[in-house]
């Protein structure tokens, strides 16, 4: 058998083989090197996805050989598999930051157990990107909740049980939304393969199961993703979390969700379904917009840098979402670019920030006076990923927020993008506003200094490994942008299976092992 | 090597500062580079230089004509000298933001479509605001704060304007506009915060005494020229310029006649000779851009000899406010003389540099018949005598003693100001120098004697009155205060009367009920409350009300999605 | 002290008429001739103009003066409308804020404080010995 | 004798305890071997292994339970049982086919098939029996 053949499976059996062996070493350091191995792997892996989906090739890979409707099959296009590489790079990279990011939040005893939580995540993440099947990104999805749970309850603050137990509610009440979800498409389709189900969404019986099964899809991923009204599980999670799980997750957990609803939407349920008889416009838009204004109101206000860049990442994601509520090629790939943007940049931040924490033991923005002095080179990390969130020119954020805008006009939507505009107005005041004591403020100690050293260049060189890129991806904007693009062609195009399989080839009911 | 340019050449410098642990050698850095740069432009071919792809659109990074040229002449020749003026500073950040901010503002000279435009305007926003924060007080930072907002306001309002520019025109080219489309008004807008426009201009008088010493100094230079030059090439003509840029001349000499703070006092004479640019602007004829461009190239060199004149000042006696000070001249001498040659150059003296650009700008205003409009350019011209040729040197180094005994400026501010100040008489003397630069060709000559005669007896007889208030005690005194200015609708109005309505709104809608009342007063008034760490958005919201926001929002997408079956 | 005065020229020496009322007095006097001088050249040269009432007689002249008087009058009666305390805005505005003397070097030259209003001779020499402090600190 | 039966009060269940458990231990690894051919399977049996530790656990304590079954063991198992599952998939990706395909286990198509799953599903019963009983352990300890 050809390798490559085997590449969309070995990206799943990867990390899931890494975690068992975690448990087995018992031992931090071992279970790291585990983790960053994987992690490379994983990305090498999905960097060879990528190049081979680039000219809009589909992948199928038959899980245990069974054919595509009763059998799991991996379905990988350009779509997700620019999806497979964020996750899978951005473990990578906050793996190596992890290395000493880790070593001061979370007990020396645990760290093994840390590190199988992550590689669990990383498995499921991956798992529920590049599955074609309803039900087993179900399954994924819950596996990468299951162990976010337990990497959240590892913060050192007595508060990070009480965050995760509440995400872990929350979690479930959208996981079980989506079974549900699921569960009714099945009713309706009596098939739990994407592509199958996209083909036989228009003959189904009942028009109304279906109806009941988006519905309850649609906000069991809003919440998953954290779309404005649903996201408070998400800066105490964020806040609480080690903060090193937080860059990880900020950088993946709420973007895979937005995938699985870009899926979802697009080609399961189709474009006419999602946005033309369903009115989606008038939930998700609205909430979309309200994010991105309230919520960069309230990090404006916010007193922790932890919690501000949560209620920034709320934000944001209102961004992406607004984008794919336009339903115009440029607004999804302007979608799709954020998606990978907001990634890096939000990941620079949290990595930053937990620079930060390292060395100061807490991020309290008014007591971050001094820290140029002490700490300049996160200082620069900060500003320089600060300034990509705000979308200045040359920065990727910038690509992000100038398509967007384009697309928002393009569409005759002017105050929206106003609106953005206003967003991104008061992104540069909760991001000036910390820049402005980090640099110019005295420290607020006893003695007038700050007692800290720089971070250690184990978490340093990551971080500027990320900004870099973020740099590369700015101004070098198009090569981000062609596979945006591509990704919204492919996602316009409707549903997966270009014929609908016929009724006899369908075996049974059942999708699991 | 296509794309090489100065303005990169400043950025890469700004990037590479950060590495250098030397901030002798930062500050030698700091000079060297602008040096190189005014070579490079000078030597530069006419035309376009540079095209790129960025994010699916053909830019053209470089495009070297006369109007470009001379304005990115005059700016290395800025950051040359007010590196040399800053040559005590070792201050990291301030020395970083300096290159930046003024490699931003001559890449935003040479940007031949919106898009790079834009991407040098939000430079020198961002860059900018470090020269304010370093004050490192807490009224810099709000200052600094709300220079931020405003300056990237007018970025995200040309970058909306660029956007529907582009979708109308299909073009980025950043050539002569027409206003009418939202977008091209939205990018006047934009130009017009930046070059402060009468109520548009707050953030000048807000932000430029706020700024550190030599910060002033270099902020004074860039930001609200690289909006005359966008006025210049994106608005030439445009007969509204022609009156806003009058009421820019009028308007900021009452503020400035009564202002304490000297360095206040300059940015209001800053707006006024805005105000001269943007007028020869709005006329639009090949002598009237002739005269805004040569007019901003003189007036960088003056108003930055005299703010670094009241910045030596101030660096010397720790204020720079009129009331504190007076006298000056015994200890500093010779900051004294630059200032009065400063004060002399922006008085339109014959034989100093205002003298010559102000009158192209006059001559043109003249010739197309706006009679008006010339009038309202002689009153601001007498204005111009009062507040910065008269005021600023005399509160500062004459008046009564105030009995402060400061030290000379240090050397190197006495070099700067020295070198800017030859610079001023010098191009007083030698005007064709200057004129040669010019991006039209349009012959004129300044040293008429009709013209030297009339100028004489404006500044004669304005002197006269000046004796003549002083000697009735009509002259206002120089007080400690603050004159308020339209910012006070955003600074104190605005800000009382959403207090003042929140709790109004709230007894208004508590008659249906009083859970809708604090909703709706909290949703109105009360954002930023409800925005606080522990407001009603921002705290951890408990599981009970998630789980009935996740209600409603299932029920309303339900109730959506089948109101339509 | 005076061992710090032997500079080459000191420029202070330009300016000490301005203290000296009787010698304002001569420059204001020289001021008038000055003006009244260049309005007759205005009477008998014949200037080129853009406008009509450019062409008066004294154009120039009164309305430098008129405009000069008018803005300074005026503004005096702005200043009624717009005055405020220091602090209005608010008191960590940068109204009322001292300038952070870390950023200055303040240098109070006690060498040079005998400078005073008693001291009417321009020339170099005649600051070479020690003067009573007389205005310094008032 | 005392030392042995602690607790009087509950020396009935105590005994009963002791005679069901092989049963239900064997009823698991029925449930268990029986899967690939009728009803039953790893998550069931896993279940059903789990209960007769837990059973002990409570009424005998987790102490005792402890010593039978200690955590590192547990923790041995559970990654075990996952690693088998998962290079059992791998195993098919190496000898030809794709993941988890077990035709190809064994030469013929059918043996392979019941080799897969036997391994399989051993995989995931000891993973849900390590796991259960893991959950068990770290409730009971709690709550001391």
């Amino acid at each position: 058998m050809n390798f490559f053949d085997q590449v969309p499976a070995l990206q799943i059996a990867v990390p899931l083989i890494g975690a068992p062996v975690c448990v087995l070493l018992r031992n931090g350091r071992a279970a790291w090197a585990v983790t960053q191995f994987c992690s490379v792997i994983c990305t090498l892996l999905s960097c060879m996805l990528v190049a081979a989906t680039r000219d809009g090739t589909v992948i199928r890979y038959e899980l245990g050989s069974w054919s595509a409707p009763s059998g799991i099959e991996y379905y990988v296009d350009i779509v997700n598999a620019s999806v497979l590489l964020v996750v899978s790079f951005i473990s990578a990279i906050v793996c190596l930051y992890a290395y000493r990011g880790a070593e001061k939040e979370i007990q020396q005893d645990k760290h093994y157990l840390f590190y199988t939580g992550w590689l669990l995540c990383i498995t499921g993440l991956l798992g529920i990107v590049i599955t074609g099947d309803a039900f087993n990104a179900f399954v994924f999805l819950e596996i990468s909740s299951l162990a976010t749970y337990l990497l959240i309850s590892l913060g050192p603050d007595r508060n990070s049980l009480t965050a995760a137990f509440r995400y872990l509610i929350m979690g479930s009440i959208g996981a079980s939304f989506i079974l549900i979800g699921v569960g009714f498409l099945f009713a309706a389709t009596g098939s739990l393969n994407m592509a199958d189900i996209s083909a036989r969404i228009p003959i189904a019986d009942s028009p109304r199961t279906v109806l009941v099964a988006f519905s309850f899809l649609t906000v069991g991923l809003m919440i998953k993703a954290a779309i404005f009204p649903l996201h408070a599980w998400l800066a105490n999670a964020y806040h609480y979390a080690p903060v090193t799980v937080t860059a990880l997750l900020s950088g993946t957990a709420t973007k895979v969700s937005l995938y699985l609803l870009l899926r979802f939407f697009f080609n399961v349920f189709g474009i006419q379904f999602s946005f033309g008889q369903m009115l989606l416009n008038y939930v998700l838009l609205p909430a979309a917009i309200a994010g991105f204004v309230l919520m960069s109101v309230v990090a404006l206000y916010q007193s922790d840098l932890r919690r501000m860049l949560a209620y920034s990442s709320v934000a944001q994601i209102g961004y992406i979402v607004a984008g794919i509520c336009l339903v115009s090629p440029l607004g999804i790939s302007a979608g799709i670019v954020h998606i990978i943007n907001h990634a890096l940049i939000k990941s620079a931040l949290f990595m930053a920030t937990g620079c930060i924490v390292y060395r100061l033991g807490h991020a309290h923005i008014q007591s971050l006076g001094g820290m140029a002095k002490q700490m300049p080179i996160t200082t620069a990390a900060f500003i320089a990923s600060g300034l990509s969130l705000i979308g200045v020119p040359l920065t990727a954020g910038f690509i992000s927020k100038f398509n967007l805008i384009a697309a928002m006009l393009e569409q005759g939507w002017w105050i929206g993008a106003a609106l953005i505009l206003a967003s991104s107005l008061m992104a540069t005041l909760y991001i000036g506003r910390v820049v402005e004591i980090m640099i110019f403020r005295k420290p607020r100690t006893s003695t007038g200094t700050l007692e800290v050293n720089e971070a250690p260049m184990q978490m340093l060189i990551p971080l500027w490994l990320l900004i870099a890129l973020s740099i590369v991806f700015g101004i070098f904007g198009n090569e981000t942008l062609s596979i945006a693009s591509a990704g919204a062609e492919r996602l316009l195009t409707g549903p997966l299976a270009p014929a609908l399989v016929p009724e006899s080839a369908y075996l049974s009911t059942g999708a699991g092992q | 090597m296509t794309l090489a340019q100065p303005a990169f050449l400043f950025l890469a410098a700004a990037a590479g500062c950060a590495f250098i642990r030397n901030a002798k050698l930062r500050a030698l850095l700091l000079l060297a580079v602008p040096c190189i740069s005014l070579l490079w432009v000078a030597l530069l071919d006419s035309g376009t230089h540079a095209t790129v792809q960025y994010a699916g659109l053909t830019l053209e990074m470089m495009r070297v004509d006369g109007l470009s040229r001379i304005f990115a002449i005059i700016f290395s020749i800025a950051a040359g000298l007010s590196a040399l003026y800053a040559w005590h500073v070792r201050d990291l950040m301030q020395q970083i933001a300096t290159l930046a901010y003024a490699g931003a503002a001559i890449g935003g000279v040479f940007a031949g479509d919106l898009l790079t435009l834009f991407l040098y305007w939000e430079v020198t926003a961002v860059a900018s605001v470090f020269l304010i924060w370093a004050r490192r007080t807490h009224g810099a930072f709000s200052t600094g704060m709300r220079y931020l907002l405003i300056q990237v306001l007018s970025g995200v309002l040309l970058l909306m304007g660029l956007l529907l520019h582009y979708q109308d025109s299909g073009s980025m080219a950043f050539t002569s506009m027409t206003l009418g489309s939202i977008g091209t008004w939205c990018i006047f807008i934009a130009f017009g915060i930046k070059c402060a426009f009468p109520l548009l201009h707050n953030w000048l008088q807000d932000s430029y005494p706020a700024a550190t010493v030599t910060g002033t100094v270099v902020l004074s230079a860039f930001t609200t020229k690289m909006a005359v030059y966008a006025l210049a090439r994106g608005f030439p003509g445009t007969e509204i310029l022609v009156y806003i840029g009058a009421v820019m001349t009028l308007f900021p000499i009452f503020f400035a006649e009564i202002e304490n703070d000297l360095r206040r006092v300059l940015a209001y004479s800053l707006n006024n000779q805005l105000g001269f640019m943007v007028v020869g602007v709005g006329i639009g004829t090949p002598l009237a851009i002739n005269g805004t461009a040569a007019h901003a190239f003189c007036h960088i060199l003056y108003k930055a000899l005299l703010f670094m004149s009241i910045g030596a000042v101030l660096f010397r006696t720790g204020t720079s406010k009129a009331s504190e000070l007076g006298g000056l001249y015994r200890t500093m001498p010779k900051t004294a003389i630059f200032c009065l040659i400063g004060a002399a150059s922006i008085s339109a003296v014959p034989l100093f540099s205002g003298f010559v650009s102000k009158s192209l700008i006059l001559s043109a205003a003249g010739k197309e018949g706006y009679w008006l409009i010339w009038i309202a350019l002689l009153i601001a011209s007498a204005g111009v005598l009062s507040h910065s040729g008269i005021k600023i040197p005399y509160a500062a180094f004459f008046a009564k003693d105030c009995g402060k005994r400061p030290a000379e400026a240090p050397r190197h501010m006495l070099w700067a100001m020295g070198i800017t100040a030859s610079l001023c008489v010098l191009i007083g003397i030698f005007p064709g120098v200057l004129y040669s630069l010019l991006p039209n060709d349009v012959p004129y000559h300044p040293y008429t004697f009709g013209h030297i005669l009339t100028q004489l007896q404006l500044l004669g007889f304005a002197l006269l009155a000046f004796v003549f208030v002083m000697k009735t005690g009509l002259h206002p005194h120089e007080i400690r205060a603050v004159n308020v200015d339209s910012d006070w609708i955003y600074r104190k109005f605005l800000p009382k009367q959403i207090k003042r309505i929140s709790p109004t709104i709230g007894i208004l809608v508590s008659l249906p009920g009083k859970w809708l009342a604090n909703a709706v007063a909290h949703s109105t008034a009360q954002l930023a409350k409800l925005s606080e760490p522990r407001g009603v958005l921002a705290r951890g919201w408990s599981i009970n009300s998630m789980v009935f926001i996740l209600t409603v929002v299932m029920g309303l997408v339900l109730i959506f999605n089948f109101g339509k079956v | 002290m005076p061992s710090k005065s032997n500079k080459p020229y000191d420029f202070a020496a330009w300016f000490t008429w301005v203290d000296n009322p009787v010698r304002v007095r001569r420059v204001v006097r020289a001021l008038l001739i000055f003006c009244a001088v260049l309005f007759v050249i205005d009477l008998l040269y014949h200037r080129h103009a853009y406008f009509g009432f450019e062409q008066s007689r004294g154009f120039y002249a009164i309305s430098g003066f008129v405009a000069f008087a008018g803005i300074v009058i005026l503004a005096g009666q702005l200043r009624r409308l717009i005055r405020r305390e220091e602090n209005y805005y608010s008191p960590e505005s940068i109204d009322g804020e001292k300038y952070p003397p870390n950023e200055l070097s303040i240098i109070d030259n006690k060498q040079r404080s005998e400078f005073t209003d008693s001291q009417q001779n321009e020339s170099i020499t005649s600051r070479s010995t020690a003067h009573m402090d007389q205005g310094g600190d008032k | 004798m005392m030392r042995k039966y602690q607790r009087q009060r509950h020396r009935v269940l105590q005994i009963v305890t002791k005679l069901l458990t092989p049963f239900v231990l064997l009823f698991a690894l029925y449930v268990q071997f029986h899967g690939d051919y009728g009803p039953g399977g790893g998550f069931q049996a896993g279940v059903i292994f789990a209960a007769a530790f837990i059973i002990h656990g409570l009424i005998f304590g987790v102490d005792k339970t402890r010593l039978v079954l200690s955590p590192g063991v547990i923790r041995v198992l559970m990654a075990f049982g996952v690693l088998l599952y998962a290079l059992t998939g791998v195993a098919g990706m190496l000898l030809g086919g794709n993941f988890l395909d077990y035709n190809v286990l064994a030469p013929s198509a059918l043996s392979g098939q019941h080799w897969g799953i036997f391994a399989v599903e051993l995989g995931v019963g000891i993973t849900v029996t390590s796991v259960m009983i893991s959950l068990f352990y770290s409730f009971a300890s709690s709550r001391r």
